[in-house]
């Protein structure tokens, strides 16, 4: 195992005998231990400062603006500004407030996102720790966000900050049910819950085998991150600014700091369920090529996602429901019994890729001529005008 | 099997650390000012009318039902998906009967109106 | 090494718990958590059961998942239940709740 | 001590002391929240016995959906939390006997029985639980009648808790 090949299990290897010179094993172990959870948890935070600067380069770009460009070159050190002037505000907690609560809430907002980079994928043999319950644990995960959004909502003594809370748990509850009803698709296909074994077995990237699920897992984890379309969670016409109206300063930046984490977590999850993770030409030989392929391919998400976001409008929560509901989590079943039932008989032929692709695609006409039924009976109710009342002088 | 979990662990406590570092940060940056209309609430910027605690809609009640439902539905699921390989046809179709009495359950509601938002 | 029996103190303990909120909670959700708890405890001693005495055999995991299955049931049954009698009674205090006690 | 033992004696500790600020605490959210915390213990013992997958469904199940369906409820019922009445009702000095009594009943029992020092045998590191459990699941000579019934117990709930739940359609 030569440094350029596999750098971390070079250093590693060596701090492990360095220290085992004059420390018991044991210590050793947990030393070397915390300096994996160490580099692993801070590779996303530090990540994320670059995306930040990123993320709004794009923006701007996309609404034909520069964007931050005075902050050091291109920009680059705003975010860095940003944080001092975060830090240096002053931080007010509102004298109703449930003190504990409110000032937990943040910070395990960013624990719940944070925690999902435990079990990425990395490179081969590079990943924090590969639990067989992988995928799962990225979903369970999740209701720590959930839960952090609840927390922030009451403890706030506020009813906009308790409203926003309320619909933004009911949007993420529901667009859960898709999301882990999809995530069961690349599971039945690759047969484990490991995240490693995931990508492995992925010879031929899952999105030709599952490309509507593909789709479904996006964007469903769009509307998880609650970014537009879906971002009722901060609707400032309707909720104010939803469940975190009253907070400053920092706690308000580390609620920011979880989203944009969020946001670029799910570009790499979906690389990894969906794009085949760290697989290219060359990544096995020399690891680092892999964690830039992951990288890319997860940019490439984030991207999709940013696109998304400066193209749509907001929508209202009862579309976004009924979207949810009538539209993706019926999919999401019928596509997960497709590739169960197409899966077992066809799994081990040559006829694997093909049949499952047709099946996708029956599965995608019957899902656009049900449209098309039920639309085409919608604009005939709606051609019959409602009486409307009519505004009278008082 | 242990090991892992281990890793996990300590990822949670390092995890906790890294957003508690600024926050505690800023105590000692940060001006410290307080006085009572500072720490009013804020609410929509007008004064706060009336009781906090407004009465819901059972409909959030009835999203988190059916969420439910389906939640445990992975708990079975999953398993059954990673043993895909060594399950015979007829024991794909038991997990694609429940699958199918799921949709049931999605029907049902459907059916009802439950999962209209007015 | 941890022998069975801490486990089973532990659970016994959540068991109490449980029993104690159940009986003398006056709010019929704090019932329902009580009841949460309890069923916690038996799921603990399913698995400390199928750990140390059969651990070959995945039925204990299996029997876990359905107490998983059952709990959510009777919380979502539960729950309606509690909201329905607070949207005709406004309470949802137990004792107030006495129509079919007599 | 080794450090399972630590950890679990500190989990079981914060388990029995959530548990106990649970059942006590006034505000109904504050104990919704404390249990939350005792269910995350939970799930770390679940760890501790190394049933992993158990562990995640623990938390998923539990606080992702269970605990967020307590709150909802809460929040439904505001009544009570504005009126802020005594939490126990008249007869909980029975009910406190009646907990001790079972609690060191059980103690006493537990203590009895000659099993109870037994250590846990290594579990191979070849099996996958998970892998097992799906097999067991759907194998017809083994749990594939529950696992069909809890689908139909599922649905069953539903329907019970849609019906009750719902407000009815005022008559015109």
């Amino acid at each position: 195992m030569s440094f350029i090949n596999d750098p971390i299990t070079f250093l590693a290897e060596w701090i492990t005998q360095f220290l085992g010179g004059f420390l018991p094993e044991a210590w050793v172990t947990f030393i070397v231990t915390l300096l994996g959870v160490i580099i692993t948890a801070s590779f996303g935070l530090v990540f994320v400062i670059f995306l930040i600067w990123l993320e709004r380069k794009i923006a701007a770009r996309f609404q034909d603006r520069l964007g931050p460009n005075r902050a050091g070159p291109f920009g680059l050190l705003q975010t860095f500004a940003d944080i001092v002037k975060l830090i240096t505000k002053e931080d007010v907690i509102p004298e109703k407030a449930d003190k504990l609560t409110f000032n937990i809430a943040p910070i395990l907002s960013v624990v719940a996102v944070l925690l999902i980079w435990a079990v990425v994928p990395f490179a081969p043999g590079w990943i924090g720790t590969d639990l067989n319950v992988g995928v799962l644990y990225i979903a369970a995960v999740g209701s720590f966000g959930i839960l952090s959004i609840l927390m922030a909502g009451w403890s706030s003594n506020n009813k906009y900050a308790l409203l926003g809370a309320f619909r933004a748990v009911a949007q993420l509850i529901s667009y859960e049910v898709p999301m882990l009803v999809t995530l069961m698709v690349p599971v039945l296909l690759a047969r484990s819950m490991g995240m490693m074994t995931m990508v492995e077995s992925q010879d031929l990237w899952f999105i030709f085998l599952a490309p509507i699920s593909a789709i479904i897992f996006l964007v469903s984890s769009i509307a998880e991150v609650g970014r537009t379309p879906f971002d009722l969670i901060e609707a400032e016409s309707e909720i104010v600014a939803g469940y975190h109206t009253e907070y400053t300063g920092m706690k308000f930046g580390l609620f920011f700091a979880a989203e944009f984490l969020h946001a670029f977590t799910i570009g790499v999850l979906f690389a990894i369920f969906f794009l085949g993770g760290w697989r290219g030409p060359g990544a096995e030989q020399f690891r680092l090529l892999g964690v830039v392929y992951l990288m890319l391919k997860g940019l490439l998400g984030y991207f999709v996602v940013m696109w998304v976001r400066s193209t749509l409008p907001r929508i209202r929560i009862d579309h976004m429901l009924a979207f949810n509901w009538k539209f993706l989590t019926p999919l999401s079943l019928a596509l997960l019994v497709m590739t169960a039932i197409l899966d077992k008989v066809f799994g081990d032929t040559a006829l694997r890729f093909p049949v499952l692709l047709a099946g996708n695609g029956s599965v995608l006409l019957v899902t656009w001529l049900a449209l098309r039924w039920t639309s085409r009976r919608h604009t005939k109710e709606r051609r019959v005008f409602k009486k409307r009342p009519v505004a009278k002088p008082a | 099997m242990l090991d892992h979990w281990i890793f996990i662990g300590i990822f949670i406590a390092i995890a906790a650390v890294f957003p508690l570092l600024p926050i505690v940060l800023a105590r000692f940056v940060a001006p410290r000012k307080p006085n009572p209309i500072k720490l009013d609430t804020y609410e929509c910027g007008m004064e706060t009318v009336g009781d906090t605690w407004v009465q819901f809609k059972v409909q959030y009640y009835i999203y988190a039902l059916v969420f439910l439902v389906f939640d445990i539905e992975t708990a079975f699921l999953f398993p059954w998906a990673v043993a895909f390989d060594a399950l015979p046809l007829f024991a794909v179709l038991e997990g694609v009967l429940f699958i199918l009495i799921l949709a049931g359950c999605l029907l049902y509601c459907w059916g009802k109106g439950a999962l209209e938002w007015s | 090494m941890i022998p069975l029996s801490w486990y089973l103190f532990l659970a016994a303990g959540l068991f109490s718990l449980g029993l104690y909120g159940v009986l003398a909670r006056k709010n019929a959700i704090a019932i329902l958590m009580g009841v949460e708890l309890m069923l916690n405890a038996v799921n603990i001693n399913i698995v400390a059961f199928w750990r140390y005495l059969t651990p070959g055999n995945v039925g204990g995991q299996a029997f876990a998942v359905m107490v998983f299955a059952v709990a959510a049931a009777e919380v979502a049954v539960g729950l309606a239940l509690v909201i329905s009698v607070y949207r005709r009674r406004k309470t949802v205090a137990a004792d107030e709740i006495n129509l079919m006690k007599w | 001590m080794t450090v399972e033992q630590a950890v679990f004696l500190f989990t079981s500790a914060l388990i029995l002391f959530s548990g106990f600020m649970m059942v006590t605490r006034r505000n109904l959210v504050h104990a919704a929240l404390y249990l939350i915390v005792a269910l995350f213990g939970v799930a770390v013992i679940f760890v501790l016995l190394e049933a992993g997958f158990l562990a995640v469904v623990q938390v998923l199940v539990y606080i992702g959906a269970i605990a967020i369906l307590m709150i909802f409820a809460v929040m439904l019922t505001r009544g009570d939390i504005s009126k802020e009445q005594e939490p126990v009702n008249a007869d909980f000095g029975w009910a406190l006997m009646l907990a001790a009594l079972f609690c060191f009943g059980l103690i006493i029992l537990i203590g009895q029985w000659p099993a109870v020092n037994s250590q846990a045998p290594a579990l191979s590191a070849e099996t996958d639980t998970v892998f097992e459990l799906g097999s067991a699941l759907v194998s017809p000579d083994a749990y594939v009648i529950p696992f069909e019934v809890a689908s139909v117990l599922l649905l069953a709930a539903l329907i019970g808790a849609l019906v009750v739940a719902r407000p009815h359609k005022k008559s015109k």
